[in-house]
C-alpha cells in the first residue's frame, strides 16, 4: 500500500460488537465512525432482560458502555445511517453512506419526552417486538444512546399528510419542544468518510416462525416467539415484567418452551446449523419467569439436545433443573393444538415411546438465529462473499477475517454465537484493524486538553448553584424559583441561578463564567440523574480551570418531579432538601487529582500455546515489545496433538507457521522452559523475575497476559491404561492421520463422549469433544466404509455450523447412541478366541434394552481439565480461578479476557476449554485489550479513591483481603496497611470497614456522608 | 508554687477510679506533696457544703467519675463545674455513660419495679418505691430523683479533657497528673492518658488474615495464646478502641470490650464494629451469615458495653 | 426550737450515703434517718446479657 | 396515626439501585415524596453507623439498596451490605427499634417497578408504624 494509512475505523452496526470494537479502537489511538441503521445504538442486546448464565439485568452491564460510546472523544455516532459504497483498499478506504432523516437535531434535543407525550399517533413498538406501542416521535428505548428523539416518517402525520401539500398538518412536537429541536427540513444525506479497515458487526435477527403453521404462531395468540417472550420479562417492557397471556392477560401457570424453531432444520427452514444459544437462554428465561411468578409456574422444556457447552453454562442447565425445577423433556415437538380458551395442547412421545399429551397457557419458540435483512445487501456492497446461510464465517484460522483484506466481521454476522464470544471476536476484530493500521495511530484522534487548574485549597467555600428547569419536565413540578430562593439562604451559596436546560452547551459557558466573575470555588447543579451528566459538568468545571471533583449534583428529575408529578408541594419541599444535601456536601468535598502513570511499552505473555502465541505476535505487530515464556521445551501447547480442523483444515501446518511467525519476529523474545519466580508492581509497572534454561531473568513490562492452556483429562475409567486398546480421541486423531494398520483391521469402534465432563467433580462441558468425535467418525467411515462405529453420548453438542458434520455423519452411518448418568456404558475385557477382547454394553434408548458391542478400540472423549500451574500463576499475578481451576474473568460477557486487577489479561484454555479457532480469536482480543492500557502511554488512575493515614492505621489487618482488586496491601516493616491508587476503584468497603477511620475514601469519607444525612433529615 | 487545689467526686460509679487513683501506690505523696485535696469522699471527709462555700474556679484540678444517673450527682457536677478550672471526666462513666449506663437499654419503671418489688430477696409487702420527698413526724426527707436516663458528664456540663479507661491505669493517671502539675496540656476537650491508636498497635499477638468463619462465646473456645484473639473468634473490640491500657484484658485471654473508648474521628463505637465485623464475615449467603450469627448474641450490651450514653441512638425507646 | 444535722455525704466507703439526725428542744436526739440515695438497676439490666459477661458486668457493682 | 409523614433515608448503590431509581424516574412510576436517597458508590460502603445518625437524627426509616449479589460493580461490595444486615437489626432490636424501619433490598438498574413499589410499601409501613421516638438527650441546662 504505497498511499498512506488512514488512523481512523468505521464500525458497522452497534450492537454489543461493534460498541466493543469501537471501545477498544478508541481507547488504543484511532478515531472511530460507528455506523447504526436504527436511531440508537445497543441492538439486541438491549431488548434482552436478563442474560445467561450470571442473570445479570442487560441494561445494567450494557449502559455504561452504551454511554461511555456516546461521549467518547474518538468515538463518531452515526445513527439512521448505511453503508452506501466502499472503493479502496485495505489501508486507505473511502466508505460511502446514505443517513436517513432524524427529523430531530441531536445537538438541541436534550431527551426530555415532552414531545411524545404530545404525539397523537400511536404506532406498534418494533423494540417490543410489537406488544406495546410507541409514538410517532420515540427513543427506541428509555435509556437509548443518543437521547435524542427521531420522528417514524411512515406515520407522523406533518410528513405523510402536511409535507407534500405544504399545510401545517398537527406539528404539536414543535410547539412543545422548548429547545427547538425539531426541524422538519432535515432530508436525506449523503456522506463519505476516509478510513483505514472496516469492521462489521450488524448482528443477527431471529427467526421468523409464521411459516411453521403446525405451531400456530401469528394465529394462535398465546404462542409467542423468545424474544417477544423477553420483552414481557423486562421490567422496562410493554407489560413492565408481569407474565400475561396475550389471548385474556391472565396470568399462565404452565409454559412450554419449544426448542430448535429454525434451528437444525432442513425441512421448512432450511437453517441446518445450530444457533447456539437457544437451549441457555431458553433455561434463562424459564428460570427468570419463576421468579417473577414466584415458583407458581410449571415451566417445562421440549428439547433434542440440551447446548449448553460455554462456560458455567452446564452448572446454569443443573441449577435450573435442580433448583429453579424447571422442566427437561426431550421431545421433538411437531405441532399444536389450541383448545377453546386459548390454551395450548402439546402431544408428545415420551423417551420410552409413550404418548403423552399436556396443555399450556403460553407456549414460547425458542427462535435460531438468521443474518439481519441487510447483511447480504451490506456483503454485497463491500464486495465480501457470505456463506451459504448468509453468515460470513468461513474456515480459515482469521477467525474474524472476510473474504476482503482490510474488512473484518465479528459477533452474530459472522455466525450465531453467544455474548462473550460475540464481545471477543469484537475485540479479535479491533486487533486486526489496529495491527494493519499500526504506523498510524494516534493520527486522527483528538489529544486530551488539560487547561491549568487553580488551587482553592483553604478558601472558604463560594458555592453556585444552578437550579435546572429542565424545559417543563422539573419546571412544571417543582417551583425552581422558589428552590432558587431557598438555595440563596444556604451557608456558603454565593449565586444561584434559575436555568432553562442546565445541560444545553450555552449554560456551560455560563457556568465557565461564572466561576470567573464570582470566583466560585464549589458548583452545585440541581437537575437531572448525575450517572449519565456528571462527567459533562465535571468536563465543564476542568475547561473552567476548576478542580472537577469539587461539583456535586441533586437529582430533583428522576428522583423528585419525574416521581411526583401529582403533588408539586411536596416536591417542590422534597426538591430543597434535596439541594440542601447537595451543598451540605459539596461544601467539605475537597479537590482530588488524576495521577499519570507511564506506562512501560512491553508485554509479558505467560504460555506458548495457539492463544498465547497469536496473542504476542498481535502485540509484536502493534510495536510492543513482547516476553513469551513457555514452560515446555517446544511452544505448541495442547494443539500439537491435533492435525484437523473440524472440517480439515491442516493444523500441523498453521502450527509450524505460527511458530515461525514468532521465533522470527524481532520483537518477541521466546523463553523455553521457563518458570516465573516472582512478580512485584501493578497496571503500566510490572517487574517480573523468571528463570529459563537455567539463568536468571528480571524484566519490566506493562501488562501482562495468562495464556498457560489446559491438560488433557487422564480418565481412570471404562479400562483406560488396563487395555491398549482403550484409547483418547486424540489418540484415535493421530492413528488416523498416520493411517495406522490397526485402525485397517478393525471391525468396531465404539467412541465414549463426555467422560470426566458433566460429572460432580467437573461440573462442566469440555466444549469441543462432540465435533472433535463426529470429525474423527466421518473420517473412520470414509477410509473404511464397512467399519462399524458407534458414538455413545450424553447430549451430542454440535453446536453453530459443526451440525453438518453432525448430520453427515448419521447420513454415511455412524450410530449414535443415547445413554444417561445414571446408567453409563460398561466397557469389559471378555474372553475371545485367542484372547481377550473389549466388550461394550450400553442400554439402548429407543429399544430400551442392553446393547453389547464388541470392539477393537474404545476411544473416549476426555475432558480439558485446567493448568496444573494454575494455582502458582494465579497467586503470583493475584488473579482470581473459578472452582473448577480455569481462571476468572472481570465479568463474563462483557469483559471475557479482561481480569479485575488492571493490566492482567487472559486467553486460551486456561479460560475454559474451547477450540483452536475459538483461541486464536481469544488470543488476539487479549492483545486488543492490552493494547488499550499500552496505547494510552500514561494512565490516569486516582479520582475517587482510597488512601489509609500510616500515622493512625493500628496494623489491625480488618482491611487487608477485602480489595477485590488487590489494591491494600500490608507494609510488614512499618505494620501498617496501604492502598495502591492506581488499582483502587473507589468503592469505599475498605473505608466502612477501617474500625479506626485511618482508611478514608475521598469525596465519600464519613464527615460527607453524615453531613448529608442530617442535611436529609433537619 | 502553691499548693494544688485537687477535687476528686464519684458520681454513678463503683469507686474503681478511686481505686486506680490509690493504684499510683507511693506516688500517692508525691500528689500529696504537690496537691491539697478538698474533696474525695472515698477516702476523705469532705462535704458538699464546704465545696459549695468555696469561691467559683477555686479547685485546680477535679477528676469527676461517673455517670449522672440521678438528680444529685447531676446537681454535684453543675456545683463542681462552677468550682473547678478544670473539669476532668474521669474513666468510662462520666466519658460514655459506662457500665451504669446499660439501664439505658431498660425503662426506668421496670427498673424500680424489679429491683425493689419482684426480686426474691425483697420483702416488700406494702410495695413501697422510694419518693424524692417523704413527709416524717419531725421533718420532710428529700432523695434524689432517678432520671430515666443515664447522662455522660459533657451531656449536662462543659468538660475540659477526658481520661477514659474502667478504670484507667495508674499510668496514664500519674501521666494525667504530671502533664497537669506541669501545664502542658493539650487543648480543651481533648482526650488524655490514651494512644490515637487502637489496641492493636499495643497488641503483640500475632495476626494473620481476617477471615472469620465462626464467632465463639468466651466459654466456648480455649483460645491460643499467641494469636489474634478476633481471628480465632472471640468479639474483640481491640480494633476500635483507643490503646492505652496495656491490652490488660487480652493478656489475660480474654477480649477487649473497648472500655477505653473509639478512636478519634470515630462518631459511634458501637455502630464502627459492627461494620468492621460484617466485613470480615467469611460468609456469602444469607444462610452462612445466619450461621455465623449464633455466636453473637448481645451486640447491643457487648459492642456498648461501656458507651450507651454516647452512643447515636442512646437506648431503648418504647416505640 | 428543732435542730436538724445533715451529714452529708457520709464517706470512706463505698457508694453514696446521708444521715439526718433530728434533735428535740432539749438537744437530745429525737429522731435519724440514714438515707441511701444511690440506685444503678444491675438487678434489671443484666438481664439479657450472656451469663459468661457478668463476671465482667457486676465487678462493677463496687470498684473498692 | 395516619396523617403523619414519614421521613425516610435511602443509601442507593450508584450502579445498580441508583440507577433503577432513575429508572423509575424515566419510566414516570409515581411514588410518595418521603425518600430522600443518599448516593453511595457501593452499598458496601453504607457503615450502620449511617443508618443509626439518620434514625437519631429523625429519620423515621432508612433502606439500604444494592446490587444482586454478584451483580457488584465491586465484584463483591455487596456481600458485605448482606453480612451486616442481620447482625445491624438483631442490635436494633435491642434498642426497640422496630424490625420494620430498616430494610434492604437488592434492586438492580432495570427494576424501575421494583424501586417504586420498595418506596410505596416501605413508605406506608413506616406511616403506620408512626413516627420513630428517639432518645433526645436535651440541652446542657434542662436534664432529667
Amino acid at each position: 500500500m504505497d498511499h498512506p494509512k488512514v488512523g481512523a475505523v468505521m464500525v458497522v452496526g452497534g450492537g454489543v460488537a461493534g460498541i466493543q470494537a469501537a471501545l477498544d479502537l478508541a481507547d488504543s489511538g484511532f478515531f472511530v465512525y460507528l455506523v447504526e441503521n436504527s436511531p440508537a445504538i445497543g441492538g439486541v442486546m438491549a431488548k434482552l432482560d436478563k442474560t445467561f448464565p450470571t442473570n445479570d439485568c442487560s441494561m445494567c452491564i450494557l449502559s455504561p458502555k452504551l454511554v461511555e460510546s456516546g461521549r467518547h472523544g474518538n468515538i463518531e455516532l452515526i445513527t439512521n445511517a448505511e453503508v452506501e459504497s466502499v472503493r479502496g483498499s485495505a489501508g486507505n478506504f473511502t466508505v460511502g453512506l446514505r443517513i436517513k432523516p432524524r427529523f430531530v437535531n441531536i445537538e438541541k434535543c436534550v431527551g426530555c419526552g415532552v414531545c411524545a407525550e404530545k404525539c397523537p399517533v400511536k404506532v406498534p413498538d418494533r423494540f417490543n417486538e410489537g406488544l406495546g406501542d410507541r409514538k410517532a416521535i420515540y427513543t427506541k428505548y428509555a435509556q437509548a444512546v443518543p437521547s435524542a428523539y427521531v420522528i417514524d416518517p411512515e406515520h407522523c402525520l406533518y410528513l405523510t399528510k402536511g409535507l407534500d401539500k405544504g399545510k401545517d398538518v398537527c406539528k404539536l412536537c414543535v410547539k412543545h419542544c422548548a429547545s427547538q429541536a425539531i426541524d422538519f427540513e432535515q432530508g436525506e444525506q449523503f456522506i463519505a468518510k476516509m478510513v483505514g479497515a472496516i469492521i462489521l458487526g450488524t448482528g443477527l435477527e431471529t427467526f421468523n416462525p409464521t411459516g411453521f403453521i403446525n405451531y400456530g404462531y401469528g394465529t394462535y395468540p398465546n404462542v409467542m416467539t423468545s424474544i417477544e417472550f423477553e420483552r414481557m420479562l423486562s421490567a422496562s417492557g410493554p407489560t413492565s415484567g408481569h407474565l400475561e397471556r396475550p389471548s385474556d392477560g391472565g396470568r399462565p401457570k404452565k409454559i412450554a418452551w419449544i426448542q430448535c424453531v429454525g434451528s437444525r432444520d432442513v425441512a421448512k427452514s432450511g437453517n441446518a446449523y445450530c444457533s447456539s444459544v437457544c437451549c441457555t437462554y431458553a433455561l434463562k428465561e424459564a428460570i427468570v419467569a419463576r421468579e417473577h411468578a414466584h415458583g407458581e409456574l410449571d415451566a417445562a422444556i421440549f428439547h433434542m439436545d440440551m447446548r449448553t457447552f460455554g462456560k458455567d453454562f452446564e452448572r446454569y442447565l443443573e441449577r435450573a433443573r435442580y433448583e429453579f425445577g424447571v422442566r427437561l423433556v426431550r421431545s421433538r415437538i411437531y405441532e399444536l393444538q389450541e383448545g377453546e380458551h386459548n390454551e395450548l395442547i402439546i402431544r408428545y412421545a415420551q423417551l420410552n415411546g409413550e404418548v403423552k399429551t399436556e396443555t399450556f397457557d403460553l407456549v414460547v419458540l425458542s427462535v435460531g438465529m438468521v443474518p439481519g435483512k441487510q447483511n447480504q445487501v451490506l456483503a454485497n456492497k463491500l464486495g465480501i462473499g457470505l456463506n451459504k446461510y448468509g453468515f460470513s464465517q468461513y474456515p480459515n484460522f482469521n477467525p474474524v477475517s472476510t473474504t476482503r483484506e482490510g474488512i473484518y466481521a465479528c459477533g452474530a454476522f459472522q455466525g450465531p454465537m453467544d455474548i462473550p464470544r460475540t464481545v471477543m471476536h469484537a475485540s479479535a476484530a479491533a486487533g486486526y484493524a489496529a495491527t494493519i493500521l499500526a504506523g498510524a495511530r494516534n493520527t486522527l484522534t483528538k489529544p486530551v486538553v488539560k487547561p491549568t487548574q487553580k488551587d482553592v485549597a483553604g478558601q472558604a467555600p463560594r458555592v453556585g448553584v444552578f437550579v435546572c428547569r429542565c424545559g417543563i419536565n422539573i419546571g412544571a413540578v417543582v417551583d425552581v424559583p422558589d428552590v432558587a430562593g431557598y438555595a440563596r439562604e444556604l451557608p456558603g451559596v454565593v449565586h444561584v441561578e434559575d436555568c432553562l436546560f442546565a445541560c444545553s452547551q450555552d449554560n456551560q459557558s455560563k457556568i465557565r463564567e461564572l466561576i470567573e466573575s464570582k470566583n466560585l470555588n464549589r458548583i452545585v447543579v440541581a437537575s437531572c440523574t448525575p450517572r449519565t451528566h456528571e462527567p459533562m459538568f465535571r468536563q465543564t468545571l476542568r475547561e473552567a480551570g476548576l478542580n472537577p471533583y469539587l461539583f456535586e449534583m441533586a437529582n430533583i428529575r428522576e428522583h423528585c418531579s419525574w416521581v411526583h408529578a401529582g403533588n408539586n408541594e411536596a416536591a417542590t419541599q422534597k426538591a430543597k432538601v434535596l439541594v440542601k444535601r447537595a451543598v451540605s456536601r459539596v461544601v467539605l468535598q475537597q479537590q482530588l487529582y488524576e495521577i499519570d502513570l507511564g506506562v512501560e511499552q512491553a508485554a509479558l505473555v505467560v504460555g506458548g500455546g495457539v492463544a498465547g502465541m497469536n496473542c504476542a505476535l498481535d502485540l509484536a505487530q502493534q510495536g510492543i515489545q513482547v516476553y513469551l515464556l513457555e514452560k515446555k521445551a517446544e511452544l505448541g501447547g495442547l494443539t500439537r496433538r491435533v492435525h484437523l480442523t473440524m472440517d480439515r483444515r491442516n493444523v500441523k501446518g498453521y502450527l509450524e507457521s505460527l511458530i515461525d511467525a514468532v521465533e522470527s519476529n524481532p520483537l518477541i523474545q521466546v523463553y523455553r522452559k521457563a518458570e516465573i519466580q516472582d512478580v512485584r508492581g501493578f497496571v503500566g509497572n510490572f517487574d517480573t523475575t523468571f528463570t529459563a534454561a537455567g539463568q536468571t531473568h528480571v524484566i519490566n513490562h506493562g501488562v501482562a497476559v495468562i495464556a498457560i492452556g489446559g491438560r488433557q483429562y487422564q480418565p481412570v475409567e471404562y479400562l483406560y491404561g488396563q487395555d491398549p486398546g482403550v484409547i483418547t480421541s486424540l489418540d484415535l486423531e493421530e492413528m488416523l492421520a498416520d493411517r495406522s494398520p490397526a485402525l485397517r483391521a478393525a471391525d468396531n469402534i465404539v467412541m465414549i463422549q463426555c467422560v470426566g465432563s458433566r460429572d460432580i467433580e467437573r461440573p462442566y462441558c469440555s466444549r469441543v469433544c462432540c465435533s472433535e468425535s463426529v470429525k474423527n467418525a466421518i473420517k473412520l467411515k470414509e477410509n473404511w466404509p464397512n467399519l462399524n462405529v458407534y458414538v455413545l453420548y450424553r447430549d451430542m453438542r454440535t453446536y453453530g455450523f459443526f451440525e453438518g458434520l453432525y448430520k453427515k455423519a448419521r447420513n454415511i452411518g455412524v450410530m449414535f447412541i443415547k445413554y444417561t448418568m445414571d446408567e453409563k456404558p460398561l466397557v469389559e475385557r471378555v474372553p475371545k478366541k485367542d484372547g481377550l477382547a473389549l466388550r461394550v454394553t450400553v442400554k439402548d434408548h429407543i429399544l430400551g434394552r442392553p446393547l453389547q458391542i464388541e470392539t477393537d478400540f474404545v476411544a473416549l472423549a476426555t475432558a480439558i481439565i485446567a493448568p496444573e500451574d494454575g494455582e502458582r500463576i494465579a497467586k503470583l499475578f493475584k488473579v482470581p480461578r473459578n472452582s473448577e481451576g480455569f481462571f476468572l474473568e472481570a465479568h463474563i460477557k462483557l469483559r471475557p479476557v479482561d481480569f479485575t486487577t488492571d493490566g492482567v489479561f487472559l486467553c486460551g484454555l486456561a479460560h475454559a476449554p474451547k477450540l483452536i479457532d475459538e483461541s486464536i480469536a481469544q488470543g488476539k482480543a487479549a492483545a486488543t485489550r492490552a493494547m488499550t492500557v499500552l496505547a494510552s502511554k500514561n494512565l490516569v488512575a486516582g479520582g475517587v479513591v482510597s488512601a489509609i493515614d500510616g500515622e493512625r492505621c493500628s496494623g489491625c489487618r480488618i482491611c487487608v483481603g477485602l480489595c477485590p482488586y488487590s489494591a491494600i496491601s500490608f507494609n510488614e516493616v512499618l505494620k501498617v496497611a496501604e492502598i495502591n491508587q492506581v488499582l483502587c476503584k473507589g468503592c469505599g468497603v475498605c473505608t466502612s470497614a477501617c474500625p479506626t477511620t485511618a482508611c478514608n475514601t475521598s469525596n465519600f469519607s464519613d464527615e460527607i456522608i453524615m453531613a448529608e444525612i442530617e442535611a436529609l433529615c433537619t | 508554687m502553691a499548693k494544688l487545689n485537687l477535687a476528686l467526686y464519684w458520681a454513678a460509679a463503683c469507686g474503681g477510679c478511686d481505686v486506680a487513683v490509690l493504684d499510683v501506690n507511693e506516688k500517692i505523696l508525691d500528689i500529696a506533696a504537690v496537691a491539697n485535696i478538698v474533696l474525695w469522699p472515698v477516702a476523705l471527709d469532705h462535704k458538699y457544703a464546704d465545696v459549695a462555700k468555696m469561691a467559683p474556679g477555686s479547685i485546680d484540678l477535679c477528676l469527676f467519675n461517673g455517670a449522672i444517673r440521678n438528680s444529685e450527682n447531676e446537681q454535684i457536677a453543675r456545683m463542681l463545674r462552677e468550682k473547678s478550672q478544670v473539669l476532668v471526666a474521669f474513666g468510662s462513666c462520666a466519658i460514655s455513660g459506662g457500665i451504669p449506663a446499660l439501664a439505658n437499654l431498660k425503662d426506668r419503671d421496670d427498673i424500680l419495679r424489679r429491683v425493689y418489688l419482684e426480686t426474691p430477696s425483697t420483702v416488700n409487702p406494702d410495695g413501697v418505691l422510694p419518693q424524692t420527698g417523704c413527709p416524717t413526724p419531725v421533718g420532710d426527707l428529700h432523695l434524689p430523683e432517678f432520671y430515666d436516663f443515664v447522662y455522660s458528664l459533657d451531656q449536662v456540663v462543659e468538660v475540659d479533657y477526658y481520661v477514659p479507661g474502667c478504670p484507667p491505669t495508674p499510668q496514664r493517671i500519674w501521666e494525667v497528673v504530671q502533664a497537669v502539675v506541669s501545664g502542658n496540656l493539650p487543648p480543651r476537650g481533648a482526650t488524655v492518658g490514651a494512644l490515637d491508636k487502637s489496641l492493636c498497635d499495643e497488641c503483640q499477638r500475632v495476626k494473620r488474615d481476617k477471615k472469620i468463619k465462626r464467632f465463639y462465646r468466651s466459654h466456648e473456645i480455649i483460645t491460643d495464646p499467641e494469636l489474634c484473639l478476633l481471628e480465632q473468634g472471640l468479639l474483640c473490640m481491640g480494633p476500635v478502641t483507643r490503646g492505652g491500657c496495656g491490652t490488660q484484658c487480652i493478656n489475660a485471654n480474654m477480649p477487649c470490650r473497648g472500655c477505653y473508648g473509639p478512636l478519634p474521628g470515630v462518631t459511634d463505637q458501637g455502630a464502627k464494629y459492627l461494620s468492621s465485623i460484617g466485613a470480615i464475615m467469611d460468609a456469602r449467603t444469607p444462610e452462612e451469615v445466619d450461621e455465623i450469627m449464633q455466636g453473637i448474641v448481645d451486640p447491643a450490651g457487648t459492642f456498648y458495653r461501656f458507651g450507651m450514653s454516647t452512643s447515636l441512638l442512646k437506648g431503648a425507646v418504647k416505640q | 426550737m428543732s435542730r436538724r444535722i445533715t451529714i452529708d455525704p457520709i464517706t470512706r466507703l463505698e457508694g453514696h450515703g446521708k444521715i439526718e439526725i433530728f434533735l428535740n428542744d432539749a438537744g437530745a436526739v429525737d429522731d435519724v434517718y440514714f438515707q441511701i440515695p444511690e440506685l444503678r438497676g444491675f438487678e434489671k439490666f443484666c438481664e439479657g446479657r450472656p451469663v459468661e459477661e457478668l463476671p465482667r458486668i457486676v465487678s462493677r457493682i463496687c470498684g473498692v | 396515626m395516619v396523617d403523619f409523614e414519614p421521613k425516610i433515608i435511602g443509601f442507593l448503590c450508584n450502579w445498580c439501585s441508583y440507577a433503577g431509581a432513575d429508572l423509575a424516574g424515566v419510566s414516570r412510576l409515581q411514588y410518595p415524596a418521603n425518600l430522600r436517597v443518599v448516593r453511595v458508590m457501593c452499598s458496601g460502603r453504607v457503615d450502620p453507623t449511617f443508618v443509626f445518625k439518620a434514625l437519631s437524627q429523625g429519620a423515621d426509616g432508612v433502606l439500604i439498596a444494592g446490587c444482586h449479589p454478584g451483580d457488584c460493580h465491586y465484584t463483591e461490595g455487596n456481600y458485605n451490605t448482606l453480612k451486616r444486615y442481620p447482625l445491624m437489626m438483631q442490635m436494633l432490636e435491642q434498642f426497640g427499634v422496630e424490625r420494620e424501619r430498616v430494610r434492604m433490598e437488592w434492586i438492580s438498574a432495570a427494576e424501575g417497578t421494583i424501586y417504586a413499589d420498595v418506596v410505596r410499601e416501605f413508605t406506608e409501613t413506616i406511616r403506620q408504624l408512626g413516627p420513630y421516638k428517639r432518645r433526645l438527650v436535651k440541652g446542657r441546662d434542662q436534664v432529667g
